[in-house]
C-alpha cells in the first residue's frame, strides 16, 4: 500500500534521514521504533506532505506523492495524528472534530454527522464534552480528540506519531485498545512509539531507526528476539517487568 | 596569557589610535581653516565677477508630512523665482543656485539639513523652515554659526528674543490677534471660545490672543485643542461645547491644520450661528473648497495676496502680487497660496542683500538689517531690533465670498 | 442646550467614531485569528478604502451604492497583495520581524497614498444628503445612523463566518496550529490570503463610512491603526464580540473625557485605559481566563 | 562567543581615527547623530535581540532623558552633570515602574503595551505646553564642555570624537553582560524561558534589569543629543523614532551587537543618501525628454515634484526587503549571499566541467 524508497529529508541544512526504505502493506500494523532524534517524526512529516522530501520516493498503492502538498495528501487518504496532539485548543472538541474532514466537507456534507457519531461511539468521554474547548481537556482526553479528529478524515492509513506519550497507563490502554478494534476492522496503520512494549504488542512487523537509517527490521517476534533490540529499546529491567 | 596580551594590546592600540587622531585632527583643522582661507582670498581677488560660478543659497521646507501645505508652495515659489533670476541674469552676472531640502516637518531633520547646508554646501544664507518648531530648532544653531537664517514660518518666539542672524517673512502672530480683537471689538463682541490645534502655530496663537484680549475688552470663556489627529468627531464635541454655551458671541480657530475646513462645516451642520474667525493659516484657497458653502463669512486677517486682483491700483504691492500671483497660477495649475509668499519675500531680502553687500554672511546679514523691501506679506522695513519688519498695516481684514477671498468690507 | 442634550451629542459622536474603530479593530482580529499576525499596517487600509471612495465618487462622479463595492473590492485586492509581497515570502517569521516587517509595509503605503492622493486632505459629500434628525437640541446625521446600521451588519456577518461556516473555522484553526491545520487537508496559505483579503476589505468599509462630510489624509493610518489596537486589546484580540463593545466604550469614553474633562489630554488618557487592561487583563475585557491561558501573552 | 573579541574594536578605532582626521565635517555631524542612535541600540540589541522583549516605545525614554536635562539646565541653572544624573535617573525610575506590570507581557502583547506607553509620554510632552514648550520645543541648553573645552563648537569635531567613545565602551559594557552568567541567562530567556526558570535563573528579574538598563542608555543618548545642538521638540519622543530603534536592531540581526551597530550607522545615513537624488530640476533634463515625452515643463515639474518625495516609501520597502531577504541581518545575511553565490558559481562551473569532460 505505502512505499517508501531511499528516503532523504532535510531538517534546514541538517540531514535527517538518509536513505530511509520500508513499505506498509494493506490491513497491516507496522511499528517505527527508534531513540530520540532518529527521524522518525521526520519521516511521518515527509510522508505527509509537511516536510518535503530531498530525495527518493513515496509511493501509494500505484501514485507518486512525493513532496505531495499536505492537502493532496490526505484526499489520497494518509491521516497523522501528530506528536504532542496539536489540537485547535480553543476550538471546541466537536469544532476539532469537524475540521478533520475539512478536505471533505463540500462534498460529503450529509455524510459527516454521521462519522461524527461513530467518533462519539469510539470515544463516549468526547460526546460529554463536545462544546468544550479542546485546549481544557485532559491529556487522555486530548488525544482522544487528536485520534478522532484523524479519523474524521477516513483514512485509509492511520499515521500515528507516539500517542502513549505522557499519557497514564490506563487511558494509554483504552486508546491502544480503541486502535486495535480499528485495525482489526481494516484500517491500516504506522505506528511510531517510544513504548516499545506497546508498539510490539500492536503491530505484527517493526522497523528500527537509527540516526536516519533503517538499522534493522522484521516481524516483531523476530525483532524481540534480538539481543541489540533489548538492550536498546526494551531495557534492562526488560525481563522482570513484562513477565 | 597570550590572549590576555593581545586584548591589552589592542586596547592599548585603540588608545593610541585615538590620541593620534586627536593630534591629527588639530592639524586637519589647521590644514581646513588655512583651504577656506585660500579660497576666500581667491573668491575675494576675482571679485563678484567671477561669472559662471553660482551663488548658493540654501532652503529648508516641510515639502512632505504634516506641514506639506506649507513647504510644498514654498518650495515651488523658490525653484520658480530661480529660474526667473537667472533669465534675468543673476546677481551681477553670477547664477544662483537654490538648494531646496525637505525636513519633513521633523526638528532633528531640520537640525542636520541646516549643518548639511552651512558646512557640506557652503550656501551664504539659508531660508525658511517653513514650521516654527522647526525654525526654534536651530536658531541658536544659526547663532552660533553665523549665517543668516531667515524664516517662513509665524511664530513670534523667531524673532523675540532677537537673534542677530535669524529673521523672518510672516506676518507677527500678534498683528492677526489684534486684527481679529480689533474687529470684534468693533462688532460689539465681548466674550468668544477660542478653538486652536495643539501644535506650535495653534499654541503660540492662543498665547497671542490671551495676551490682547483684555485690551479689547473680550473675554476667553473656553480654550478648545484638539490634536493634530483630531477627527470629525472630535470636533464635533468641541463644538458642541460651543454650542452648549449660549453667552458665546464668537469662536476663533487658530490652526493650520485641515480643522480650519472642518470646524466650519460642523458648526453650520450643528446649527452654531455665531461668527467664526480664523487664522492668517486658512489663506490657502484648498482649505475653503473642502469647507464648501461652510466657508463663506468665514473672518480672517491675512496677506494681501490672496486678494490681488481687488486691491486699489494704487496700492503699492499691488504690482509684486499680481505679478508673483499670475507666475505661480499659471507655471503650476493651482491658486498661490499666502506661504508661498513668504518663501518669495525671504528668498527676494536674500538676493538684494547679495546683490548690495556680495557673498560674506556677516555683510548679509548687515545689509538686510537695513534694508526695505516690497513684498507680497508687505512693506518690510527691517532694522537691527526689528528682524520681522512689518507692521499691523500688512495685513488686512478678509473673507470668504462665494467660495473665494475677498477684502472685508467693514 | 441642556446638559442632556450634550449628552446625547456626545453619545452619537462617541457611536460614529467606535463604529470606525470597530471596523478596524475586525481587521486586525481577522488577520490575527488567522496568522497570530498584528497587522500595523491596518489603519493604511482604512486610508487606501477613503481614497478610492473619494476618487471613484468625487472625481469620476460614480454613486456612492456603486463606487462602495467596488472600492471594498479593490482593496481585497490590495489585501491580498499586500499578503502575496510582504507576508507571504517570509519562511519562519517570528513576532518581531512580523510586528518590523507590517510596520515597514505601514510606511510604503503611506508614501504611495501620498504620491498618488497628495498632501491635502480629500472630501467626500455625505452618502445621505437630507437634513439633520433634530432631537432635544442633539443633531443627529443621517450618516451617523448609516454607519451604526452598516457595522451592525458586518459585525453579524463576521459572527456568522467564524462561528458557522467551515471556512470560518478553518480560518481560526489556521492561527491555532498551522501544522495541524495543514494536516486537516486547510490550505493554510489560501486561508491567510484570505484573510488579509477580508481584513482589507473591512478596513476599506471603516475608511469609507469615516469619510463622508469630512475629510482624508495620507498620514490618516497610524491613528486609525492605534485606535483598533486600543479597541481590539480592551475587546480581547481576536474576540469579534469583545471588539464591538470595546469600540462602543472608547468611542464613548473619548468624546465624553474630550467634552467633560480635558480634550487636551484625551489621547493620553485613552490610551492609559489600554495600558490599564493589559496590565490587569490582558485577555481584554471579554477574554475568557481559560482561553487566555492557551494563548500566548 | 564566549571569549572577548578585541578585532572589530580595532576595526572601530582604526576607522575612528581615520574619520576624526580626513572626515568631512558634514559626515562627522551626521555621525555623531548615528552615534547618539547606537547608543539607544546597543541598549534596545541586548532588549529585544538577547532579552527577546519588544520596545516599540524607547523614543520615550530618549526624549524623558533630554527633556529633563533641559529643563534642569535651562531652568533651574542646575549643572551639566547634576542634569546628565537627573536624566538618566528618572528615565531609569520610569523604566522600572513601568517595566513591573509591562514585561509579564509577552510578543504583540508586550509590543502593544509598550507602543502605548511611548505615544502617552509623546501626548504629554506635546500637550503640556508650560513646562515642555509643546510643539515648539525647548530651545537654549549649554552645549556638553568637557575639561574646559566646549565639545560642540567648531562644528563638533569633538563632539563625534566624544559620543564615538561612548559608543564603544557601550559596546564593551554589552559585550561583558552577554558573556556574564547573567548575560547566557538572558539569552536562554529569548530561546526558553520556562527551562531558564527551571535552571534557577530568574527571569523577570532579569529582563526588568534588561528593560532599565536600556532605558537608562537612551535617556543618556537623549542628553547627549540635548547639549548638541542645544533643542529638543516634541518628535524625539515620537512613534516613528521608537519604530526605526528597533528596525535598526532588527536590520542589524537581533541578537547581534555589531550588526545592531551597522545597521543603526547605515540606516541613520539612509535619508541623508536619498536626499541626494533630490537635486533634479526640470531645466536640467535634457531637451529629447521633453520632446519625446510631449510635456510641458511645468508637468515635467510635477512629475519630478513626484518622485522627490519617493523617500518615504523607500524606507518602509527598505525595511520590508530586509525583513524578508535577511532576516538574520545585514551580517549574517550578507555572509549567506556570498556563501550561495559562490556555491552557484561552483555549481555552474562544475556542470561546465562536466560538460566539457563529455
Amino acid at each position: 500500500m505505502l512505499k517508501v524508497q531511499s528516503l532523504s529529508t532535510n531538517y534546514g541544512n541538517l540531514r535527517v534521514l538518509h536513505g530511509v526504505s520500508l513499505h506498509v502493506s494493506e490491513g497491516e500494523a507496522v511499528a517505527l521504533i527508534g531513540a530520540n532524534g532518529a527521524g522518525k517524526s521526520t519521516l511521518m512529516k515527509s510522508i505527509t506532505g509537511l516536510l518535503p522530501p530531498r530525495k527518493g520516493t513515496i509511493q501509494l498503492f500505484d501514485e507518486n506523492i512525493t513532496a505531495m502538498a499536505p492537502a493532496r495528501v490526505i484526499r489520497r487518504g494518509i491521516a497523522l495524528v501528530p506528536e504532542g496532539r496539536k489540537l485547535f485548543a480553543t476550538l471546541t472538541v466537536q469544532d476539532n472534530l469537524m475540521l478533520g474532514a475539512y478536505h471533505r466537507y463540500a462534498a460529503d456534507r450529509a455524510q459527516l454527522d454521521t462519522d461524527l457519531e461513530r467518533i462519539y461511539e469510539i470515544f463516549p468521554r468526547l460526546k460529554e464534552r463536545r462544546a468544550q474547548l479542546a485546549g481544557t481537556l485532559s491529556g487522555g482526553e486530548q488525544q482522544m480528540v487528536a485520534v478522532g479528529r484523524a479519523l474524521m478524515a477516513r483514512p485509509r492509513l492511520l499515521l500515528l506519531d507516539e500517542p502513549s506519550m505522557g499519557l497514564a497507563p490506563t487511558i494509554i490502554e483504552e486508546i491502544f485498545a480503541v486502535l486495535g478494534d480499528l485495525q482489526k476492522q481494516g484500517l491500516t496503520l504506522l505506528l511510531v512509539e517510544q513504548n516499545v512494549r506497546l508498539a510490539f504488542a500492536m503491530a505484527r512487523r517493526a522497523y528500527v531507526l537509527e540516526t536516519g537509517r533503517v538499522a534493522l527490521q522484521g516481524p516483531v517476534d523476530e525483532l524481540m528476539a534480538n539481543k541489540e533490540v533489548k538492550r536498546a529499546y526494551l531495557g534492562k529491567g526488560y525481563k522482570e517487568v513484562w513477565e | 596569557m597570550l590572549k590576555k596580551r593581545i586584548i591589552t594590546l589592542g586596547l592599548l592600540l585603540a588608545l593610541a589610535a585615538f590620541a593620534g587622531s586627536m593630534v591629527g585632527c588639530k592639524a586637519a583643522k589647521q590644514a581646513r581653516e588655512k583651504g577656506t582661507e585660500a579660497a576666500k582670498n581667491i573668491k575675494e581677488k576675482v571679485g563678484g565677477e567671477a561669472k559662471g560660478e553660482a551663488i548658493k543659497i540654501g532652503a529648508i521646507f516641510s515639502v512632505t508630512g504634516k506641514a506639506s501645505f506649507l513647504g510644498e508652495p514654498e518650495k515651488k515659489t523658490v525653484e520658480m523665482l530661480e529660474e526667473q533670476i537667472n533669465a534675468a541674469g543673476g546677481i551681477n552676472g553670477s547664477p544662483i543656485d537654490v538648494i531646496v531640502y525637505d525636513d519633513e516637518g521633523d526638528e532633528a531633520k531640520t537640525q542636520e539639513l541646516a549643518k548639511k547646508l552651512i558646512f557640506e554646501d557652503e550656501v551664504v544664507a539659508i531660508i525658511g523652515p517653513s514650521r516654527s518648531g522647526n525654525t526654534m530648532a536651530i536658531k541658536d544653531f544659526m547663532g552660533q554659526n553665523k549665517t543668516v537664517l531667515i524664516s517662513a514660518a509665524a511664530a513670534e518666539a523667531i524673532v523675540e528674543p532677537l537673534n542677530p542672524w535669524v529673521f523672518k517673512t510672516p506676518q507677527k502672530d500678534s498683528y492677526v490677534a489684534r486684527h481679529l480683537l480689533q474687529q470684534m471689538q468693533d462688532a460689539g463682541i465681548t466674550k468668544i471660545a477660542v478653538l486652536y490645534g495643539n501644535e506650535a502655530f495653534g499654541q503660540e496663537g492662543l498665547k497671542q490672543i490671551k495676551a490682547y484680549a483684555a485690551d479689547h475688552g473680550v473675554q476667553i470663556a473656553a480654550e478648545l485643542a484638539y490634536e493634530p489627529a483630531a477627527t470629525e468627531g472630535d470636533l464635533e464635541t468641541l463644538l458642541t461645547k460651543v454650542k452648549a454655551d449660549a453667552s458665546l458671541q464668537a469662536a476663533i480657530n487658530w490652526t493650520i491644520l485641515p480643522a480650519q475646513s472642518i470646524v466650519p462645516k460642523k458648526m453650520k451642520e450643528l446649527g452654531i450661528k455665531i461668527p467664526l474667525y480664523q487664522s492668517h493659516g486658512f489663506g490657502n484657497i484648498k482649505y475653503v473648497e473642502a469647507a464648501g458653502d461652510a466657508a463663506n463669512g468665514i473672518i480672517f486677517a491675512g496677506g494681501r495676496l490672496l486678494v490681488a486682483h481687488n486691491l486699489p491700483d494704487g496700492d503699492p504691492q499691488k504690482k509684486v502680487l499680481v505679478d508673483y500671483k499670475e507666475a505661480y497660477e499659471s507655471r503650476f495649475a493651482e491658486e498661490v497660496s499666502t506661504f508661498g509668499g513668504h518663501a518669495y519675500d525671504a528668498l527676494w531680502i536674500v538676493v538684494n542683500a547679495i546683490k548690495e553687500a556680495g557673498t560674506d554672511k556677516a555683510a548679509i546679514r548687515d545689509a538686510i538689517e537695513n534694508s526695505t523691501f516690497i513684498g507680497t506679506g508687505g512693506v518690510f522695513k527691517f532694522t537691527p531690533t526689528d528682524h520681522n519688519g512689518l507692521g499691523m498695516d500688512s495685513l488686512s481684514l478678509l473673507t470668504v465670498k462665494n467660495g473665494s477671498f475677498a477684502l472685508l468690507e467693514q | 442646550m441642556s446638559l442632556l442634550s450634550q449628552i446625547i451629542q456626545f453619545t452619537f459622536s462617541g457611536l460614529a467614531n467606535g463604529g470606525t474603530y470597530i471596523l478596524v479593530a475586525l481587521g486586525l482580529n481577522i488577520i490575527y485569528n488567522a496568522t497570530g499576525i498584528i497587522n500595523f499596517a491596518q489603519g493604511e487600509f482604512a486610508v487606501f478604502g477613503s481614497f478610492i471612495m473619494i476618487t471613484l465618487c468625487m472625481a469620476w462622479g460614480i454613486p456612492a451604492p456603486v463606487a462602495f463595492p467596488i472600492t471594498v473590492l479593490a482593496l481585497a485586492g490590495i489585501g491580498a497583495l499586500f499578503h502575496r509581497t510582504a507576508i507571504a515570502p517570509l519562511k519562519k517569521p517570528s513576532v518581531i520581524t512580523m510586528v518590523i516587517i507590517t510596520i515597514g509595509g505601514s510606511i510604503f503605503m503611506r508614501g504611495v497614498a501620498m504620491l498618488i492622493w497628495g498632501k491635502y486632505p480629500q472630501r467626500l459629500d455625505p452618502f445621505i444628503d437630507a437634513p439633520p434628525i433634530r432631537f432635544m437640541d442633539a443633531i443627529i446625521k443621517w450618516d451617523t445612523l448609516l454607519v451604526l446600521v452598516i457595522v451592525a451588519l458586518v459585525v453579524a456577518a463576521l459572527y456568522w463566518f467564524f462561528e458557522k461556516t467551515v471556512t470560518g473555522k478553518a480560518m481560526r484553526a489556521c492561527a491555532e496550529n498551522r501544522e495541524a491545520a495543514l494536516l486537516m487537508g486547510i490550505n493554510v496559505d489560501r486561508i491567510v490570503l484570505l484573510s488579509f483579503a477580508l481584513s482589507a476589505a473591512l478596513g476599506a468599509v471603516a475608511g469609507v463610512v469615516y469619510t463622508p462630510g469630512a475629510s482624508m489624509e495620507y498620514g490618516r493610518g497610524p491613528y486609525f491603526g492605534l485606535r483598533g489596537f486600543e479597541v481590539a486589546i480592551i475587546g480581547g484580540l481576536g474576540n469579534s464580540v469583545g471588539a464591538v463593545l470595546a469600540g462602543i466604550l472608547i468611542g464613548l469614553f473619548e468624546t465624553f473625557s474630550a467634552g467633560f474633562l480635558s480634550p487636551t489630554y484625551k489621547e493620553a488618557i485613552t490610551l492609559a485605559l489600554l495600558l490599564l487592561v493589559l496590565f490587569v487583563k490582558p485577555s481584554g475585557i471579554l477574554g475568557k481566563a481559560e482561553v487566555a491561558r492557551l494563548k500566548d501573552f | 562567543m564566549d571569549r572577548f573579541d578585541w578585532k572589530p574594536f580595532a576595526v572601530l578605532s582604526v576607522l575612528l581615527g581615520y574619520l576624526f582626521v580626513f572626515g568631512k565635517l558634514y559626515t562627522l555631524m551626521l555621525l555623531t547623530r548615528a552615534g547618539m542612535y547606537c547608543i539607544v541600540t546597543i541598549g534596545m540589541c541586548l532588549l529585544v535581540g538577547y532579552a527577546g522583549q519588544v520596545s516599540i516605545g524607547h523614543a520615550a525614554f530618549y526624549a524623558i532623558g533630554g527633556y529633563t536635562s533641559a529643563i534642569l539646565t535651562i531652568r533651574y541653572g542646575v549643572p551639566l552633570w547634576g542634569g546628565l544624573v537627573c536624566a538618566v535617573a528618572l528615565s531609569c525610575a520610569v523604566a522600572f515602574l513601568i517595566g513591573i506590570p509591562t514585561l509579564r507581557l509577552r510578543g504583540h502583547y508586550l509590543a502593544m503595551a509598550t507602543l502605548g506607553f511611548g505615544v502617552i509620554v509623546y501626548s504629554l510632552i506635546h500637550s503640556s505646553i508650560e513646562f515642555t514648550g509643546g510643539s515648539s520645543g525647548i530651545s537654549g541648553a549649554p552645549p556638553l564642555t568637557l575639561f574646559g573645552t566646549n565639545l560642540a563648537e567648531d562644528g563638533g569635531i569633538f563632539y563625534f570624537l566624544f559620543v564615538w567613545i561612548n559608543v564603544a565602551v557601550f559596546m564593551l559594557l554589552a559585550g561583558n553582560i552577554i558573556r556574564s552568567r547573567p548575560g547566557r541567562a538572558l539569552m536562554s530567556i529569548h530561546g526558553n524561558e520556562e527551562a531558564a526558570n527551571a535552571a534557577g535563573v530568574n527571569t523577570s528579574a532579569f529582563k526588568l534589569k534588561v528593560f532599565v538598563l536600556s532605558a537608562g542608555m537612551a535617556a543618556y543618548a537623549g542628553f547627549l543629543y540635548v547639549h548638541y545642538d542645544g533643542f529638543i521638540g516634541a518628535n524625539s519622543a515620537e512613534l516613528m523614532l521608537s519604530v526605526i530603534f528597533v528596525a535598526m536592531v532588527a536590520v542589524g540581526g537581533m541578537a547581534n551587537l555589531w550588526g545592531t551597530l551597522c545597521a543603526t550607522v547605515l540606516l541613520s545615513l539612509l535619508p541623508e543618501f536619498l536626499r541626494r537624488t533630490q537635486k533634479v530640476k526640470a531645466a536640467d533634463l535634457p531637451d529629447f525628454i521633453h520632446n519625446s515625452l510631449g510635456l510641458s515643463d511645468t508637468q515635467i515639474f510635477k512629475l519630478i515634484q513626484k518622485f522627490q518625495e519617493l523617500d518615504v516609501l523607500i524606507y518602509g520597502l527598505i525595511i520590508i526587503v530586509f525583513m524578508i531577504f535577511m532576516p538574520q541581518g545585514i551580517f549574517t545575511g550578507t555572509a549567506d549571499m556570498f556563501r550561495t553565490l559562490a556555491r552557484r558559481v561552483r555549481a555552474v562551473r562544475g556542470k561546465r566541467r562536466v560538460s566539457d569532460a563529455s
